[in-house]
């Protein structure tokens, strides 16, 4: 296929992709545009796209409002710390599955993922209330197992099917050259795993940032993070487009830049073994 | 690799995450079973907190409400129709960007931009600044053309939130299609082309089956996700206008009604459904995983 | 020694203007330290009934409206309000709000600001039409108006009223207005009463003149949307709560300002108008480890002198209104809010402990305060909701409305 | 019906000039085997004649008409790939079936043509089988089978056997000449492995670089290398090629002279030298003897009988008229 | 030091029993091949000696201490895998010095041992880069320097070179041979390649199924196999093998003639038959011979000079003393 591609077809293709891209990629840059907008021009109409007075009035208002950067702070904390003590969790626990497999691993790898089905508003109330118990409702900490635990099927289903392309022989090569098991996965599996481990990471990063259940209906204040900043902005008062693109501005923002700039590793790893 | 010492070992590595994951499951699903059988309705006057035991009543009235019923179709259309976009437009989109072109790098992260873009903020930038009917965007594109803007969140609230979600959804079905595609053996294209088959023939009989187990995964994936959808419905319609999902149902139950008991019936049942629409979709996944 | 409050407030203008003002408070009391959880109304509501009702204790105030105060005054989850500091001036307050705020004598809530509903519009397009508003209209007059005003070409619109479901969305306004039509929500023995006549009434009217003279898209329209649109100069009429005034006179936020009138809630000569009673109140929950402190926040919050310091800071029209006797004394208020008289008229003209037409079992005016009511209204709501979304007819939606209600009452135990 | 020619073909990947001008005349009917280094451009040549990749200039003529710009599935060539590109999902049938389908043949007639296929390939037993349940020469035949059910005008084969084991390549090498033997269409084949060049070819070409070294019958190579290149490409075990002053006496830069034909003595010869590592075959051993003052060892045929350890002297006694000659650019000299 | 005994070993994967009770002993310093056919249980066997996977059964001797319960790394054997299985993420140094930092080496003496290693393989100049950038061939002298810096006992090769081309396969073959006779080591070398085998090993064992067909010196397994399984496995081209009256009139069921040993001829011999494909290597044709009446067609060696083409008749004779009898269990009758 690697016959000469004209000129023309690629122009199509350029175009057509460009098109699709920019109509996907619209909504999101359309918010960005708005939020430096007064919220007369916000709503106008027809619309204005690039040509207005450009303002930060809006994102004033909005740290005036919320303390931004405490939400932040929070929720990279517990998207960080939720997505590192799940990998740590998730590393041995692959190993196992696509090195050691038993006649039940599939299945455990199933029942695991099926967990993930469990309704959370189903449970909202058994986990707040052990929440209670403990004593660590609105705290970082707890968020940060929560949210792991979400998580938790998808690392080790992403991790184990990046383990599984790594040959075998070169664990026991590891093995035979006299390595312990904790040095063959430090220093043999790991560093071999390193794209989808990287993979792993961002995309659990993305999900714990986004989600928006427990993080909000578990947390107060000491750990709410940007998904609660979030849910004082749905329907403020009064014309509010321009200071919700604000403030929507802010909420992805973080998340948006790092996917962006991982996005090859990203992409690279996102495969969930689909790809053979 | 399968030694005797290798086996416990992996035991041994194995049992955090599975102790853990377990007690994730149990806990909760013991307590909710548990409230599913009682009465529990903390506001109620005089409130009940689990008070044991009232039977099948939780399940046979959450199970007879009509809205029950309701909301399994809900549920199954927007997952349905969701799926349906994002591996339909997945599959088109990813072979458009397997395509030489200039600047795909790009184009792909204006893509993959949805993906990352929290569902709350993604509800309500195209609920207000999209498909509000007076000011929204596509209000004023409709006007363009002269054409009556259309109500979406009333008019079609359903198809609206599916067009929110797909938009959200879409880029992680490109993806996966997308690499799956370029893993694609050229060999197997070229030999096809020898044999006579035109594009289009090529996609049908060689492309499309090559992605299927690519398909699997991101339809369990994504149902896994979508059958939790939440934030997007409650920002949007509230669960009105037929847009209430099993998951919005329970969520009006216990912590609208704050009728627990009754709630937490209906999660069992969720529980229940869902797990069948899983162990339909792992016995595909898990034929795959084999291969 | 500092103690930490934790505030849940709900996001709307005057709240936020207190997150802004925190400052006087922290002066006055150094050794108390405030957090902010802002919440949406929804969100909050929910936040908060979830943690009250398992006590998890995480906010030491709380922002709630009438309708949770007595049921959660009568659960005893309250901390009792009775012993205010000195100087707090309780019998200030307007007796009509006091009153929902008061289980069995003992005030559990200080109201923060009240609100009830009256009709806004649009002198400029009343004028154009050839009509008078009255100080108190008819729904008859309502309805003329609107068609005479309503001009879809201009994107005008006769009249925008609440069309979003949940009970305290479509469902206060729909409920006040059935109160002016006669009906009610349960007889005396906890009937049902959507298959009456005047409910039907009800119904058919709201779905007529929103059909034919409302804004698109009505039926997600809530209290947000349709002050967005009338500060935009696309509604000729608006019929909400009262705070709604201070925000469409402001000439900063709203292109119409300065041809605003106000009316009474219109009502069918029946003996009740259509409009409602609320207030959003401070309370602090059993649950709190710092009841002295938060008492303390609650006093500052809802004084005098807080209503001076906003005049102060922000000028008399944005002082939070409705709560108190001595606000509507003052002259420097009444002239910068040309509302102010016709608030106090409407929540004087509110009843919450007889509100319907008939006599009923329960109290609250556009609501009605039992626990059940949220879902329940939130559920009727959503029928109403899905009838002015075109999908089914009044008729449909009102047996359904019976049919749930009848079911979620006779599984509360009530029948 | 199956006359393919070259003219002036050249192919670039954009600065790297991977076919210089080359022109070659394949006869109808004729087994032609492409050999060389990996990376000489054989894959390419083929696949130029595929038509899977454009010439960047010249013409390629099939039957005596321009075909350089039409498309792959209307040369009526069929291609049989490395990989075997079979089609993973589909059973041995409808993959053998596939052009058949393409080409729009009735139902009917595609079953006879598969049957037919499968009988001559022996497949019948895994006709209904994925290619995944094959084996690696099951797999082969199947994609032997693809090709010919086409009836095409000549057949591709690049690389065919590499992916398989040993002795599994030996069968297949020989039901493929078979095949050749029975069909009588153009075969162009490619691989590295000269003995499969040496005992499928009618033809060899060998390329070095995208440049035609030598054309010519296995034996013609064998016997008359036209320069050192193919004098060491062809053979096994390699022509010991000598330089220096043993060159010299024979009035050449280097000489060469395959292991099969030098005879080993114990007592008398012309080179002495030790011996070095031993390969015993049964039928053969192969001797790599050190002779002194040279740098390459010398490899030596010895046919069963002589019994040498490792350290032992040996003397070495080329056959005078089977030594080659070459001069200072490498080419043969008579 | 590197006697390595196997005592009545078994191994069954759940309910397949894979290796039967087999008993074995290893020399010191020798080099023994195990051959067989795919599937046979050669690498399970490796990995049983080298504690990759568990025996069933039975108990496994180093030096004559048992090493049955030793983890892998206690052995004092090193594994040469056939991926080569080097650590991708580390260069060509620190892959050989990775056994030599697991055992808590000083960097002094890791590094003394790593160059002489680099020395003795050739691999001074790629010391720094990494697998990805070596040629097939690199990559396989890097796994064997990981192998020889720990100075083990023994040496485990798992078919080394199947992933190599031809031509490389022949100079790696000699360079192990080599650095066996330099190192003197025991080496315990899998393939299923028998010409590897016959080349390289001190002792062949031959598998099949789990089990030893016949263990000896390669030319003792071409000279005298044990059985129609060794004849037809030790050999290339394979042994002919004759059934029905031919074998009758030498008293067996089966006899066998090796390619070699027979003589053809246009004019006279024992056998008449007609030549199907003939394969000209150059120094050798060979000719598959239908034989009116056999099954099978016959392959005979012949020395270059005879020309016989398709369809010509030809005469075969066998030596008389090379030819193999064997009675109806396939066994070998003298
Ligand atoms: N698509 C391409 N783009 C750029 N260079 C290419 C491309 N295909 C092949 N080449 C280059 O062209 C040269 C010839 O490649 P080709 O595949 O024809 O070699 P080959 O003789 O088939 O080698 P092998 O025996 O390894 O298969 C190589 O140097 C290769 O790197
Ligand atoms: N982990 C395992 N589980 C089950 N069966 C196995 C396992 N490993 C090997 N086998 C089986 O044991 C038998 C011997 O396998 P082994 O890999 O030792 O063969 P081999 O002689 O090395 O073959 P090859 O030449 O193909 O490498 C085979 O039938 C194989 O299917
Ligand atoms: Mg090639
Ligand atoms: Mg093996």
């Amino acid at each position: 296929m690697a016959r000469a591609v004209t000129t023309q077809k690629k122009a199509i293709y350029t175009v057509a992709a460009w098109g699709i891209g920019l109509l996907i990629f619209f909504p999101i840059l359309w918010t960005f545009l708005t939020s430096f907008k007064t919220e007369g021009t916000a709503v106008a109409d027809p619309p204005v796209f690039l040509f207005f007075d450009w303002t930060t009035d809006n994102y004033t208002v909005v740290q005036e409002r919320s303390n931004y950067m405490r939400y932040l702070w929070n929720s990279v904390v517990i998207a960080g710390g939720s997505t590192l003590l799940g990998v740590i969790i998730a590393v041995p626990a692959a190993w196992s599955m696509a090195f050691v497999p038993g006649n039940r691993t599939k299945d455990i790898l199933l029942w695991m993922l099926s967990t993930k089905m469990l309704p959370a508003v189903g449970v909202l109330y058994p986990i707040y209330i052990v929440l209670i118990r403990l004593g660590v409702l609105d705290t970082k900490g707890a968020l940060i197992v929560v949210v792991m635990m979400i998580n938790l099927p998808i690392i080790i289903w992403m991790l184990y099917t990046y383990f599984k392309e790594i040959p075998v022989d070169i664990l026991e090569a590891a093995r035979m050259d006299g390595a312990s098991l904790r040095n063959e996965i430090i220093h043999v599996l790991t560093p071999m795993a390193i794209p989808g481990i990287a993979s792993t990471i961002l995309l659990n990063v993305i999900l714990a940032w986004n989600e928006a259940f427990w993080t909000l209906n578990l947390t107060a204040d000491d750990a709410a993070p940007l998904t609660a900043f979030i849910a004082s902005y749905s329907s403020p008062e009064g014309l509010f487009y321009a200071k919700l693109s604000a403030a929507s501005t802010m909420a992805i923002a973080p998340i948006l830049i790092l996917g962006w700039f991982s996005q090859k590793q990203l992409v690279r790893g996102l495969t969930f073994g689909a790809v053979k | 690799m399968a030694t005797q010492h290798s086996r416990s070992a992996a035991r041994l590595m194995m049992s955090p995450a599975v102790i853990l994951l377990l007690g994730w499951m149990l806990v909760p699903l013991i307590m909710t079973l548990y409230f599913s059988f009682t009465d529990y309705r903390p506001v109620a006057l005089p409130p009940t907190v689990a008070e044991c035991c009232v039977g099948f009543e939780n399940y046979v009235r959450f199970f007879t409400a009509s809205a029950f019923m309701d909301s399994v179709w809900t549920t199954l259309i927007m997952v349905g129709g969701i799926l349906a976009i994002t591996v339909v437009g997945g599959i088109l989109l990813a072979i458009l960007l397997d395509q030489p072109m200039w600047g795909q790098g790009v184009v792909r992260i204006l893509v993959i931009a949805p993906f990352f873009v929290m569902p709350t903020v993604s509800a309500l930038v195209w609920k207000n600044m999209f498909m509000d009917p007076v000011n929204g965007l596509l209000t004023h594109l409709w006007e363009f053309f002269n054409a009556t803007p259309i109500n979406w969140l009333t008019d079609v609230p359903l198809f609206s939130i599916i067009m929110i979600v797909s938009w959200q959804w879409l880029p992680f079905a490109t993806l996966i299609l997308l690499t799956a595609i370029q893993s694609l053996d050229s060999e197997q294209l070229e030999a096809a082309e020898m044999d006579g088959a035109p594009a289009i023939k090529r996609f049908w009989y060689i492309i499309l089956p090559h992605l299927a187990r690519a398909i699997t995964v991101v339809i369990l994936i994504q149902t896994i996700f979508l059958l939790s959808i939440f934030a997007e419905i409650f920002v949007t319609t509230n669960g009105a206008f037929g847009t209430r999902t099993l998951t919005y149902l329970v969520y009006q139950r216990v912590l609208e009604s704050q009728n627990v008991g009754l709630g937490s019936a209906g999660g069992i049942l969720a529980v229940i459904l869902a797990n069948i629409v899983a162990i339909f979709l792992m016995r595909i996944v898990g034929k795959n995983l084999d291969a | 020694q500092e103690t930490t409050l934790t505030i849940a407030t709900v996001n709307n203008g005057d709240m936020i203007r207190m997150q802004g003002l925190t400052e006087d408070f922290t002066e006055q009391h150094p050794e108390i330290a405030l957090e902010w959880v802002t919440l949406e109304e929804n969100v909050l509501r929910q936040r908060v009934t979830q943690d009250i009702a398992t006590n998890g204790g995480q906010f030491d105030v709380m922002t709630i409206g009438t309708y949770e105060v007595p049921i959660w005054g009568q659960q005893g989850w309250l901390v009792p309000l009775d012993d205010m500091p000195e100087g707090y001036d309780a019998d200030d307050i307007l007796p009509a709000i006091a009153g929902g705020l008061t289980v069995d004598g003992t005030l559990y809530a200080a109201p923060f600001y009240g609100e009830s509903s009256m009709v806004m519009y649009r002198t400029d397009l009343m004028e154009e039409a050839g009509l008078e508003m009255p100080d108190a209209p008819t729904w008859e007059f309502i309805k003329e108006a609107a068609a005479a005003m309503t001009d879809e070409e201009a994107e005008i619109y006769g009249i925008c009223l609440r069309g979003k479901a949940g009970w305290g969305e479509n469902m206060a306004f729909l409920t006040a207005m059935a109160n002016s039509y006669g009906a009610r929500w349960f007889d005396e023995e906890w009937n049902a009463q959507f298959d009456t006549e005047a409910w039907s009434n009800t119904l058919t009217d709201y779905l007529d003149i929103m059909t034919n003279y409302g804004p698109p898209g009505a039926a997600n329209n809530g209290f947000n949307e349709n002050l967005a649109l009338f500060q935009q100069g696309k509604c000729g009429m608006w019929i909400d709560a009262t705070v709604a005034a201070s925000f469409v006179t402001n000439p900063d936020e709203s292109e119409v300002a300065d041809s605003v009138g106000f009316a009474l809630a219109p009502d069918n000569g029946l003996g009740k108008r259509g409009n409602w009673l609320w207030a959003w109140s401070l309370a602090v929950p059993a649950g709190s480890d710092a009841p002295d402190a938060a008492k303390t926040f609650i006093a500052w919050a809802t004084s005098k002198e807080y209503t001076e310091l906003v005049a102060e800071n922000e000028g008399w029209a944005n002082v939070p209104p409705g709560t108190r006797t001595s606000l509507y004394e003052n002259q420097e208020y009444l002239d910068a809010a040309p509302f102010a008289q016709m608030t106090l008229e409407s929540i004087q003209a509110a009843d919450p402990t007889n509100p319907a037409v008939d006599p009923v079992p329960y109290t609250g005016v556009q609501f009605v305060a039992i626990p059940e009511f949220a879902g329940i209204g939130t559920q009727v709501g959503q029928e109403f909701s899905a009838a002015l979304a075109g999908q089914q007819s009044a008729e449909e939606a009102l047996s359904n409305a019976q049919a749930l209600t009848e079911d979620e009452m006779s599984a509360a135990g009530y029948n | 019906m199956g006359r393919i020619t070259l003219d002036k073909v050249t192919k670039s990947f954009g600065d790297v000039n991977v076919i210089p001008p080359l022109d070659l005349t394949i006869e109808d009917g004729e087994f032609v085997v492409f050999v060389g280094p990996s990376g000489c451009g054989k894959s390419t040549l083929l696949r130029l004649i595929a038509g899977l990749e454009d010439v960047s200039s010249g013409e390629i003529r099939i039957d005596g008409t321009d075909a350089t710009n039409l498309p792959p599935a209307k040369r009526g060539l069929a291609m049989v790939f490395q990989s075997y590109a079979l089609y993973p999902h589909m059973s041995v049938r409808k993959n053998i079936a596939f052009p058949l389908k393409m080409a729009g043949l009735s139902q009917q007639e595609q079953d006879d043509r598969v049957n037919r296929a499968a009988e001559v390939l022996n497949l019948k037993d895994y006709i209904d089988r994925r290619p995944g349940q094959l084996s690696g020469g099951q797999r082969q035949r199947v994609a032997i089978g693809r090709a010919i059910v086409r009836e095409p005008s000549a057949f591709l084969f690049d690389e065919p056997l590499s992916n398989l084991d040993a002795a599994l390549r030996v069968g297949m090498r020989l039901e493929i000449s078979e095949l050749h033997n029975r069909l009588e269409t153009t075969m162009i084949y490619v691989t590295h492995d000269q003995v499969e060049a040496m005992t499928m070819a009618d033809k060899i070409v060998v390329l070095r670089a995208g440049n035609i070294e030598q054309v010519g019958s296995p034996l013609e190579l064998y016997r008359t290398p036209r320069n050192l290149f193919v004098a060491g490409f062809i053979g096994s075990p390699k022509m010991n090629l000598i330089g220096g002053a043993e060159a010299q006496k024979h009035g050449a830069t280097t000489i060469g002279i395959r292991p099969e034909h030098i005879t080993a003595s114990t007592e008398s010869g012309e080179w002495t030298g030790t011996v070095g590592v031993a390969e015993h075959l049964g039928s053969d051993t192969f001797f790599h003897v050190h002779v002194e003052g040279w740098k390459e060892p010398i490899t030596v045929r010895v046919d069963g009988e002589l019994s040498l350890r490792h350290g032992d002297k040996v003397m070495l006694t080329p056959q005078a008229e089977r030594i080659h000659k070459f001069d200072a650019n490498g080419l043969r000299v008579e």
